[in-house]
C-alpha cells in the first residue's frame, strides 16, 4: 500500500511538479515544432509516450545488466543512444506492419522521437537517481504522459494565438516561448506538492 | 399557467418590436406606378428565361418569364403597358439581375387564369402544385424558396402537419398581422389548399402572443376546421425561424443540412397562404404584394398592397416621403432585412416591408475585440458558436468551420444583436458560408 | 430625394445597447466597495497600491497600443479592470515599485503581447501577480495586519493548524491581500454583476461547489475553506475573466470544477497555502481544449 | 578566404542557430542562468560540434547513406562522452552546474542538423569554418541570454556584483519561466533588429 | 583494467551491429515506392528529424513540400542552402514559361468612379462582396479594401492613394493568388514583358459606364478598330485584350477615349527603313496598313501618311534595317 | 553517396566499426580522467567533513551494515565526533547533507550541504552560513521550526519564502540522531 501511494507520488510528480518540457528543460525542440496544432501535437505525445516507457524499460536492463556489471559506464550515452535509436526503428517497423491506421497517427512521428532529448534525458535520469525496476517503468510513463500534456496545452494556445494580432516580430518562435513561459509559471503552482 | 401554453424554443433574443408605427393601418393601395421594374430572378433556383422583348406591349398578370427548370417561379407582369428594356439592374440582393422593365400604359385591367373556384378536396395535390407555379407564388416572408417546390413531397416521405408562419418576429413589421386581421379567411382558405397539396392531416397556425388580436381572428375563422389549430408562441426572436417555429410547436430538430420536410413538415408564411387561395379560387398570379413601409425615418408608416417591380421610391412617396435625413433603407425586416444602396431597387416577391431608419439612429460602425463573453452563443437559437466562427471565417479556416457547422446559420443576426463589441459576426459567418459553399461547388465540378 | 449617400451595412441593423466599456466599467464599480473595505482596513496605503497598479496598468496599455500604432483604448476600462484585479492580489506592505512591475508584466506580457483586448490565453492580474510571486517570494508572503506582521488565516491553518472564526472572515476583519478580506463585500459586488448579467454564474457555482464538497470529503472544514483566502474573490472575480474562461456553457462547468479541484490539491497538499492564482492560470491554459470539446451540438445535428 | 570568412558569418547572424533556425534550445532555456554556464555550455556544445564535424567530412565517402544517421549518432556521442569525462576530470564545478545538459548534446539537433546539411556534403575545412561560425553564433546568443538572465536574477555578471546590494533579486529570472519569457522576448527583439537593420539595407 | 578496453570494444560492436542490422534490414522490408521528388526532397534535408519546422520528421516536410504545403524556406536547420536546392528540385518545370505578373482589370479608384452608399463592415472585398453590398455604383468595380495586400505572399501588392491595388512587377512571381481572391475577377496574369493594359472589367452598356465612371470601357470599340494585329476583342460590352497576340505598340491607348487602356511601353515616334534593307519584302507583307512599299529587292520605304507607327516592320525585319525613335509617354 | 554499396553487410560493418572504435576511444579516456574524477569526489568528501567536523584533524571511512561513517580525529588522535551523509526529498529535488555529530553530548556539531536542487536565491540559501549555524549544538531530537530568533537549541529559524526546503532539511537532520546513536551509543 506505502508502496503504491510512493509510486503514484512519482508518477504525479513526474507529470505535473517535475514536468519534463515545463520545468526540466526536456524535450523542447518537438515541443515549440510539433505544437502548431492539437491533433499532431496529441500523436506526437502519445507515440513519444509509448517510446518512453519501452526506453525506461530496455536502458534499465542495458544499465544494470551490461554497464554496471561490467563497469561500463562511460558507454552508457551510446548505449543509450543505439538502444533509442534501434527502439524507434523497431518501433516503427513494428507499427508500420501491424497496422497502417496507427502508422498514420502515430508512425510519423517516430523519426522525430531519436533526438527527442525528453527521451534520452529521461533514460539518463533513471540512473541518476537509482529508480528500480517498476519505478524506472513509471518514471517513464509519467515523462511521457507530462510531455504529451505540456505539447497539446500549448498547442491549444497557439492555435488560439493564431486569431489574435500578434505583434509582427513575436509571431512564431517568440510568443510560443512567452506561452511556454507563462504555463511555466502556472506550473509552478504544483511545487512542493512532491514534499507531502 | 398562461406561461405554459404559450410554444417556444429556447435561446433566442428581445429586440424592441417597435410595430406600434404601423401595426394598426390598413393595408392599403398604392398609387399606380409609371414604371416599373421585374427581375427574373425572384426566387432560389433556375434563372428565368424572358418571353417578351422590348417595345412588346403585356397587359396585367401576362407571363414575363419562365423555365423549363422545375425549381423556378415564372414571375407575370404587374402592370400593363410597353416593355422599354429587358437589361440588367441593380438587384435588392446586390449585383445586378436582368429584369424586364415596363411604361405604364393602357387598360390595367388585369389578365387572370382560367381556374375553376374549386375546393380543395376537388383537386389533386398535383394540380394545386400546377396552379401555384402558373401564379408564380413563392414565399413570400424573404427566402424567395418557390412554394411548389415546398410542396412537391419527394418519394418516401411524408407530411403530418403544415404549419402557417404568423409569428412575424421581426421588429418593425407589421404586414402579416393586418393580412391575419384583414384577411384571415384568405389565409385559413390557403391553408386547406396547401394541406391538401402536401395531404397533411393537421393543419397549425402559430402567431406571436403579441397578436392578440391576430390570434383571435384566425381563431375565428379557423373554428370550423377540426384539422386547424391556431397556436399562441411566445413574443421572442426568432420564433418566426422555420426551424423555431418548428421546435416551439412541435418539438422536433430539423437534422442540420436538411428541410422541415425530413421531420414531417411545411411552413408557409401567411402571405404566401392568401396568395395560394387567391391563385386558386379566383386565378390571380402573385403580382401584386402587402407590405409594411415603417421606421423613424418615413413620415406615415403604413401597410401597402403594392405592384412587384414597384420601385422602391414611389413605396416611399406613398408614405409621405422621407422623416428627416435617411439613413438606411432596408428591404425586409431590421433583423434580416437587407440594407439598400439605392432607392430604384424594386419590390419583389419577398419584400415583406421597407424600413428606413435616419441618419441620426444610425451608431458609427466600430467593433472593439471580441472578449468572448459568449453572450452570441447564449443567444444562438441553433446552438452554434458564433464567436469561434466568427475568427474561424477570418482565418478561412474551412474544414473546421464545417465541423462547427457554418451552414447550420439562419443568418437570424441574435448574436450580432447581443455582441457588446459590436462584432459583425453574422457577416463573418456568410463570409465562412460563401467560402464552404465555392468549395463544396469547386470540388463537385472537380470530382 | 437623398443628400447623403445611404449607409448600407451587413444584418441585422440593430443592436442592443452595451458595450465592452460598459461592461468593464460596471466591473470596476462593483469593485469599489471591496477597495473601499480595504482601504479602511489597511489604511492608506492599499489606496496607494491600487493607484500605483491602475496608473501602472493604463500607462503600459498606453505605450504598447501607441507603439503599434493602434487606436488607444484606455477608455474602454479593460486595462483599469486589471490594474484594480491586481491590486487586490497585492499584501498591503507590498513595496509599490513590486507592484509597478507586476503592472507591467500583466498588461505587457500577460495582454499585449497576444495582441491586446480579447487575445490574451491567461487572465493578465493573475500573471503579474504570479510573476511577482517567483521574482519576490519573499515580499509578496510578508502579511501585516495593523502595522504589525501577521499571518492570513490559511497560512495560520497550514502552520498552526489555527481555523479563524467565521464571522472574521465574513466581514473581512482579518489580514490577508488587499481583496481577501470582507467575504460580503466580494459578494455584494457579485450580486451587482449577475444582476447586470455581466457575470457568468457557472464558474463561480462549479468552483465553490468543488471547493466545498472536496474539502468536506477530505475531513477538512468546508466553510473555512471557502470563506478564508481569495476563494470567493478569484471564483467571481478572476474565474469569469471572460477573455481567458470557455465560451460554451459545458465548458464553464468544466473550467469551474477543474480550478475547484486544483485549489483544493494546492491548498491540502501543495506547497503554497493558497492555490486560487494558480488554480486559474492552470484552467487559462486548458480553455483552448475545453472549447473544443465542448462545442454544444447544434440544434438539428446527429451526435 | 572571402568564401570561408562568408561561412563563418552566416553562423553569426543569418542562421544563428538559437533565434533563426531555433533549434538546440534545451540547453540555452537550462543552463543560462550564469554567464559562467552559459559561457561553458557553448564552449562544451562547439566542441562537440566542431570535431565531429571534422570527422564527418572526413570519413563521409565511407559511410553507406542507410546507416548515415546512426553513425553520426555514434561519433557525436562519443565527443559528448569525452567531453563529458573531460570536464568532469579538470572542470568539476561547470560539470556540476551543467549536469545532465552535456549528455543531452548528443540529442541536439544542431549538431547532427549541422552533420547531415554541413559536414557531410562540404570539404573539410569548409566544414571547420562553418562549425565554428555556428558555435560562436549559439555561444553568443547563450552568453546573452544569461548575462540578462544573472543580471537580474543575482544582481551580478559572472559572479561579479553589478547592481550593488540595494538590488533585490528578481528570482524568476533564474527560473524556468523566466528562461522561457526572456528568450522569448529576445528573440522577439532581435528579429525587430534584423528587420530593421534589413529594411536600412534593403 | 584491460578487460574494460575488451568488454567495450565487444559489447558496442554487438549493439551498434544489431542496430545496423535492423536498419538494413528495415530500409528493405519496408520499402514503398514514394514520389521520386519526395524521395530527392528528402535527400537534399537534412535528415536530422527535429521537428523544427513543424512536421513529423524530414519525410513528411519532404512531402508536403513537393505538394506544395509549405515554402521551400521552411526547414529551419537547412537554412538558405536546402532552399535553395528544394526550390531548384520544385521549380525545374515552371521555369520554362514566360514570366508573368499580375494585372489589376480596372483603373476606377476612388477618384475615377461614382459612389453610391457608405459601406460599414467588414473591410474586406470577399466580406463585403458576400452579402453584395458596395460602394461604387460599378458593380464591377475595384472594392478597394485591398485584400490582396495580404493575401499576396510575397507583399508585391500595396493599395494607392486612390483606392486601387498596385501589382510591383519586381516582386510578383505569378503565384496567381490574387487571381483566386478577387471577388469581381479583376486579377489576370500576363506576360511580364506586355505593356498595354485595358483596365476595364465592366459589361454594362457604354451609357451605363459614362454615368459611372470616368475610366470605364464604354465600348465604343475605337481600340479594336486601331489594333494592327486583331489583339482585342469586344466581349458583352467590354473590350478585351488577348496578351498572346499584342505586340505592344500602344496604339490602342492613345485611341481610347476614355482613357481605360493604360500603356507602359515606349511610343514609336519616328521610324524608317534604312540602307541594310535587303528588299526581302516581309515587313510590307506584314504592315498592317500597307504603309510600306517597294520591290523586292532593293530598299523599301514607309509612307508616312499611312503609317500608324506600331513597330511591326521592326520586329519583322530579319536584318535590323528598320530604325525607330522612342520615347516615353 | 547513394550510390555506394548498401548492403546489409556493409551497413553493419561501418557502424560496428564506428561503435567500436568509439568505445575504445572511450575506454581510454575513462582511464585517462577517472583518477581525477575520484579525486575531486574525494577532496569534496573530505572539505564536506573537515566542515562539519572543526575539530577534526584526519577522517576515518567507517562502513558499519552498510553505512558509511566518517570518524573524525584530531591532531593528538582523540576522537571528536562522527559525520554522515543523508538524503532525502527537498522541494524541487533530492538534498544530500553532511552531518556531523557529537555522539557523545548527543548534538549536532554543524551540517553542510553536498548536493541540492532548490531555488536560488530561495531555497538556496540553506547553504549559506547563517542557516546551517541553526544546527550548531542542536540537540538529537525532533527539531523545530519557527519564525522568529531561535530561543532554544532545538529551534530552526525559517528563511523567509522557503518554507519548504528548511521543512526539507529540518526532517533529514531530525534522522541522523537515531542513525548516530544505533551505532556510538554514547552519553546515558
Amino acid at each position: 500500500m506505502d508502496s503504491l501511494q510512493y509510486l503514484l507520488l512519482l508518477f504525479i510528480s513526474t507529470v505535473l511538479i517535475n514536468n519534463f518540457v515545463l520545468i526540466q528543460f526536456l524535450g523542447i525542440c518537438p515541443f515549440l515544432g510539433v505544437s502548431r496544432y492539437v491533433e499532431t501535437a496529441f500523436s506526437m505525445g502519445l507515440a513519444a509516450t509509448f517510446v518512453m516507457t519501452m526506453t525506461a524499460f530496455a536502458t534499465y536492463f542495458i544499465n544494470t545488466f551490461i554497464l554496471e556489471a561490467l563497469n561500463l559506464e562511460f558507454l552508457r550515452y551510446m548505449s543509450f543512444i543505439i538502444v533509442i535509436a534501434s527502439l524507434v526503428q523497431f518501433v516503427e517497423m513494428f507499427i508500420k506492419k501491424v497496422s497502417p491506421v496507427l502508422y498514420k497517427a502515430l508512425g510519423i512521428y517516430l523519426p522525430l522521437i531519436t533526438t527527442n532529448c525528453a527521451i534520452m534525458g529521461m533514460a539518463l535520469l533513471i540512473p541518476m537517481n537509482d529508480y528500480n525496476f517498476i519505478e524506472s517503468i513509471i518514471f517513464g510513463f509519467g515523462a511521457g504522459v507530462g510531455f504529451t500534456l505540456a505539447i497539446v496545452l500549448i498547442a491549444g494556445l497557439r492555435e488560439e494565438a493564431q486569431y489574435g494580432d500578434v505583434p509582427r516580430d513575436l509571431k512564431g518562435m517568440p510568443i510560443t516561448l512567452i506561452l511556454a513561459g507563462l504555463m511555466a509559471l502556472a506550473f509552478m503552482g504544483f511545487a512542493g506538492l512532491a514534499v507531502v | 399557467m398562461i406561461l405554459l401554453s404559450v410554444a417556444t424554443f429556447k435561446k433566442g433574443v428581445h429586440p424592441p418590436y417597435n410595430k406600434q408605427y404601423s401595426s394598426n393601418k390598413e393595408i392599403q393601395q398604392i398609387p399606380q406606378p409609371d414604371e416599373i421594374i421585374i427581375p427574373l430572378q425572384q426566387h432560389i433556383g433556375a434563372s428565368l428565361e424572358p418571353v417578351v422583348k422590348r417595345k412588346d406591349q403585356v397587359r396585367r398578370g401576362q407571363l414575363l418569364a419562365d423555365s423549363d427548370s422545375f425549381v423556378a417561379a415564372p414571375v407575370h407582369a404587374s402592370l400593363a403597358g410597353e416593355v422599354t428594356a429587358v437589361e440588367k439592374v441593380p438587384s435588392p440582393q446586390g449585383g445586378r439581375v436582368l429584369a424586364v422593365k415596363i411604361k405604364a400604359g393602357g387598360d390595367q385591367q388585369e389578365e387572370l387564369a382560367e381556374v375553376p373556384g374549386k375546393e380543395p378536396e376537388e383537386l389533386s395535390p398535383e394540380e394545386i402544385r400546377q396552379a401555384v407555379r402558373q401564379a408564380g407564388i413563392t414565399g413570400m416572408g424573404g427566402a424567395m424558396f418557390p412554394t411548389h417546390v415546398k410542396l412537391a413531397v419527394p418519394e418516401g416521405k411524408s407530411i403530418d402537419h403544415l404549419i402557417i408562419n404568423g409569428a412575424e418576429c421581426e421588429p418593425y413589421l407589421t404586414v402579416d398581422h393586418r393580412i391575419m386581421l384583414e384577411r384571415g379567411e384568405q389565409v385559413v382558405d390557403g391553408l386547406l389548399y396547401l394541406m391538401r397539396a402536401t395531404e397533411a392531416e393537421q393543419g397549425l397556425i402559430g402567431i406571436e402572443d403579441n397578436k392578440p388580436d391576430a390570434l383571435k381572428a384566425l381563431k375565428s375563422a379557423a373554428a370550423e376546421f377540426d384539422n386547424i389549430e391556431v397556436r399562441a408562441t411566445e413574443t421572442k426572436y426568432p420564433q418566426g425561424g422555420e426551424k423555431m417555429l418548428i421546435k416551439a410547436l412541435l418539438d422536433r430538430d430539423v437534422p442540420v443540412g436538411g428541410l422541415p420536410l425530413d421531420v414531417g413538415v411545411v411552413v408557409n408564411n401567411v402571405a404566401t397562404a392568401a396568395a395560394v387561395s387567391a391563385s386558386l379560387r379566383e386565378g390571380r398570379p402573385l403580382i401584386d404584394r402587402p407590405l409594411t413601409i415603417t421606421g423613424e425615418g418615413i413620415n406615415n408608416p403604413g401597410n401597402f398592397e403594392v405592384p412587384l417591380g414597384t420601385p422602391i421610391a414611389e413605396v416611399i412617396k406613398a408614405a409621405g416621403g422621407f422623416a428627416g435625413e435617411p439613413g438606411k433603407v432596408i428591404l425586409g425586416g431590421p433583423m434580416m432585412g437587407q440594407a439598400q444602396t439605392s432607392l430604384d431597387v424594386p419590390v419583389v416577391k419577398g419584400t415583406s416591408g421597407i424600413l428606413v431608419l435616419t441618419r441620426n439612429q444610425l451608431e458609427e460602425y466600430s467593433p472593439a475585440p471580441c472578449i468572448n463573453c459568449a453572450r452570441c452563443v447564449d443567444a444562438c437559437p441553433m446552438y452554434l458558436v458564433p464567436a469561434r466562427l466568427e475568427k474561424l471565417a477570418q482565418q478561412e479556416e474551412l474544414d473546421k468551420l464545417e465541423e462547427y457547422q457554418v451552414m447550420n446559420c439562419i443568418e437570424c443576426g441574435s448574436c450580432s444583436y447581443v455582441c457588446p463589441a459590436q462584432r459583425p459576426l453574422v457577416h463573418y459567418i456568410r463570409v465562412g458560408k460563401a467560402a464552404v459553399t465555392a468549395r463544396k461547388k469547386s470540388e463537385q465540378g472537380g470530382s | 430625394m437623398q443628400s447623403q449617400e445611404l449607409v448600407v451595412t451587413s444584418s441585422p441593423h440593430l443592436r442592443e445597447e452595451t458595450s465592452v466599456a460598459e461592461i468593464m466599467w460596471t466591473v470596476n464599480i462593483s469593485l469599489v466597495p471591496v477597495m473601499l473595505a480595504a482601504s479602511y482596513v489597511f489604511g492608506l496605503r492599499a489606496l496607494a497600491i491600487i493607484a500605483v497598479s491602475i496608473i501602472s496598468c493604463s500607462l503600459t496599455e498606453y505605450i504598447f497600443l501607441r507603439a503599434r500604432n493602434k487606436e488607444v483604448t484606455l477608455t474602454d476600462g479593460s486595462a483599469v479592470v486589471t490594474g484594480i484585479l491586481l491590486a487586490l492580489t497585492m499584501p498591503p506592505a507590498i513595496p509599490l515599485w513590486v507592484v509597478a512591475i507586476a503592472a507591467v508584466v500583466a498588461i505587457a506580457l500577460g495582454k499585449q503581447v497576444f495582441g491586446g483586448l480579447g487575445n490574451n490565453p491567461f487572465n493578465p492580474a493573475l500573471i503579474g501577480r504570479a510573476f511577482v510571486t517567483a521574482a519576490y517570494p519573499v515580499l509578496i508572503t510578508t502579511w501585516t495586519f495593523d502595522g504589525q506582521t501577521a499571518a492570513t488565516p490559511l497560512n495560520l491553518k497550514m502552520m498552526e493548524g489555527e481555523i479563524t472564526p467565521y464571522w472574521d472572515l465574513f466581514i473581512g476583519n482579518i489580514p490577508g491581500s488587499l481583496g481577501e478580506t470582507s467575504a460580503f463585500l466580494i459578494l455584494l459586488g457579485a450580486a451587482l454583476l449577475i444582476y447586470k448579467g455581466y457575470l457568468n454564474w457557472r464558474i463561480p457555482a462549479g468552483m465553490l461547489t468543488t471547493v466545498f464538497l472536496l474539502t468536506w470529503l477530505m475531513g477538512h472544514d468546508p466553510v473555512f475553506h471557502l470563506l478564508a483566502g481569495s476563494l470567493l474573490l478569484g471564483a467571481f472575480y478572476y474565474a469569469t475573466d471572460m477573455v481567458t474562461t470557455p465560451i460554451t456553457p459545458r465548458g464553464r462547468w468544466l473550467f469551474g470544477v477543474g480550478a475547484g479541484v486544483f485549489v483544493v490539491i494546492i491548498r491540502l497538499w501543495g506547497g503554497y497555502p493558497e492555490g486560487v492564482m494558480y488554480s486559474i492560470l492552470l484552467m487559462n491554459m486548458t480553455v483552448p481544449i475545453i472549447n473544443r470539446f465542448t462545442r454544444p451540438r447544434s440544434l438539428g445535428e446527429v451526435n | 578566404m572571402a568564401e570561408y570568412f562568408a561561412i563563418f558569418k552566416n553562423g553569426l547572424w543569418n542562421e544563428n542557430p538559437i533565434f533563426k533556425l531555433i533549434i538546440g534550445l534545451c540547453p540555452t532555456l537550462a543552463v543560462t542562468n550564469t554567464v559562467v554556464n552559459g559561457f561553458a555550455m557553448g564552449l562544451a556544445t562547439g566542441f562537440v560540434l566542431i570535431s565531429s564535424e571534422i570527422v564527418i567530412s572526413l570519413i563521409k565517402k565511407f559511410i553507406p547513406n542507410d546507416v548515415r544517421i546512426p553513425s553520426f549518432i555514434l561519433i557525436i556521442v562519443t565527443f559528448v562522452t569525452f567531453t563529458d569525462y573531460f570536464l568532469g576530470a579538470f572542470f568539476p564545478d561547470i560539470a556540476d552546474a551543467l549536469a545532465l545538459f552535456i549528455p543531452l548534446i548528443v540529442v541536439n539537433c544542431l549538431i547532427l542538423g549541422r552533420q547531415e546539411a554541413f559536414a557531410s556534403r562540404n570539404s573539410t575545412r569548409r566544414a571547420i569554418f562553418d562549425a565554428v561560425g555556428m558555435t560562436v553564433g549559439f555561444t553568443w546568443v547563450l552568453v546573452l541570454l544569461s548575462a540578462i538572465r544573472e543580471l537580474f536574477g543575482f544582481g551580478t555578471l559572472a559572479g561579479i556584483d553589478i547592481l550593488g546590494a540595494g538590488y533585490t533579486d528578481m528570482i524568476i529570472m533564474i527560473l524556468p519561466g523566466g528562461a522561457f519569457l526572456t528568450l522569448g522576448v529576445l528573440v522577439g527583439v532581435l528579429n525587430l533588429l534584423d528587420r530593421k537593420v534589413g529594411s536600412d539595407n534593403g | 583494467m584491460d578487460s574494460i578496453f575488451l568488454y567495450a570494444f565487444l559489447s558496442m560492436g554487438v549493439l551498434a551491429a544489431f542496430l545496423a542490422a535492423g536498419l538494413g534490414f528495415a530500409s528493405r522490408t519496408f520499402y514503398v515506392e514514394k514520389d521520386p521528388r519526395v524521395e530527392e526532397a528528402n535527400e537534399i534535408l537534412p535528415g536530422a528529424n527535429c521537428g523544427a519546422c513543424g512536421y513529423a520528421g524530414c519525410e513528411n516536410f519532404a512531402e508536403a513540400v513537393v505538394r506544395g504545403e509549405t515554402p521551400v524556406t521552411s526547414c529551419p536547420v537547412g537554412g538558405d542552402e536546402v532552399a535553395e536546392k528544394l526550390a531548384e528540385l520544385l521549380g525545374a518545370e515552371a521555369e520554362t514559361a514566360e514570366k508573368e505578373i499580375a494585372r489589376l482589370l480596372c483603373k476606377g479608384g476612388r477618384q475615377e468612379t461614382a459612389k453610391n452608399a457608405s459601406y460599414q463592415g467588414i473591410e474586406s472585398c470577399v466580406a463585403a462582396s458576400a452579402i453584395g453590398l458596395a460602394e461604387k455604383k460599378c458593380s464591377y468595380s475595384c472594392l478597394g479594401f485591398g485584400d490582396y495586400e495580404e493575401v499576396c505572399p510575397f507583399d508585391a501588392i500595396t493599395m494607392n492613394d486612390n483606392g486601387l491595388p498596385v501589382v510591383h512587377d519586381d516582386k510578383c512571381t505569378a503565384c496567381n493568388k490574387c487571381v483566386e481572391k478577387c471577388p469581381h475577377d479583376l486579377f489576370v496574369l500576363g506576360p511580364a514583358s506586355g505593356q498595354n493594359h485595358i483596365r476595364c472589367s465592366s459589361h454594362d452598356p457604354g451609357k451605363v459606364v459614362r454615368k459611372i465612371c470616368e475610366v470605364g470601357c464604354i465600348a465604343c470599340t475605337q481600340c479594336v478598330r486601331v489594333c494592327p494585329v486583331d489583339a482585342i476583342e469586344m466581349q458583352d460590352n467590354l473590350a478585351v485584350l488577348d496578351y498572346d497576340k499584342c505586340i505592344n505598340c500602344g496604339l490602342c491607348a492613345e485611341k481610347c477615349p476614355v482613357n481605360t487602356i493604360d500603356f507602359y511601353g515606349e511610343k514609336i515616334t519616328e521610324i524608317e527603313i534604312t540602307e541594310d534593307c535587303i528588299g526581302c519584302t516581309k515587313c510590307a507583307q506584314e504592315c498592317p496598313v500597307d504603309a510600306i512599299t517597294g520591290e523586292a529587292k532593293e530598299r523599301h520605304e514607309i509612307d508616312r501618311e499611312k503609317c500608324i507607327k506600331c513597330g511591326i516592320c521592326y520586329n519583322v525585319c530579319p536584318v535590323d534595317a528598320v530604325d525607330k525613335d522612342t520615347s516615353r509617354d | 553517396m547513394a550510390e555506394k554499396n548498401n548492403s546489409i553487410g556493409r551497413l553493419i560493418i561501418t557502424l560496428t566499426v564506428i561503435g567500436a572504435l568509439g568505445a575504445l576511444f572511450l575506454a581510454g579516456v575513462y582511464e585517462w580522467t577517472i583518477p581525477h574524477i575520484l579525486e575531486h569526489e574525494a577532496r569534496a568528501r573530505e572539505r564536506a567533513i573537515m566542515e562539519v567536523l572543526p575539530e577534526a584533524d584526519y577522517y576515518e571511512e567507517v562502513t558499519h551494515n552498510d553505512k558509511i561513517f566518517y570518524e573524525g580525529y584530531d591532531e593528538n588522535d582523540n576522537f571528536v565526533g562522527v559525520a554522515v551523509s543523508l538524503r532525502g526529498g527537498g522541494y524541487a529535488g533530492e538534498i544530500e547533507i553532511m552531518i556531523g555529530t557529537d555522539p557523545e553530548a548527543r548534538e549536532i556539531i554543524n551540517i553542510f550541504i553536498l548536493n541540492h536542487q532548490e531555488t536560488p536565491g530561495l531555497g538556496a540559501r540553506i547553504t549559506e552560513e547563517q542557516f546551517r549555524e541553526n544546527f550548531e549544538n542542536a540537540p538529537f531530537s525532533e527539531l523545530e521550526i519557527v519564525r522568529r530568533t531561535p530561543e532554544e537549541p532545538q529551534e530552526i529559524e525559517a528563511i523567509a519564502g522557503a518554507t519548504m526546503s528548511v521543512e526539507a532539511v529540518k526532517n533529514i537532520v531530525s534522522r541522523v540522531g537515531d542513525i548516530v546513536s544505533e551505532y556510538y551509543g554514547g552519553g546515558s
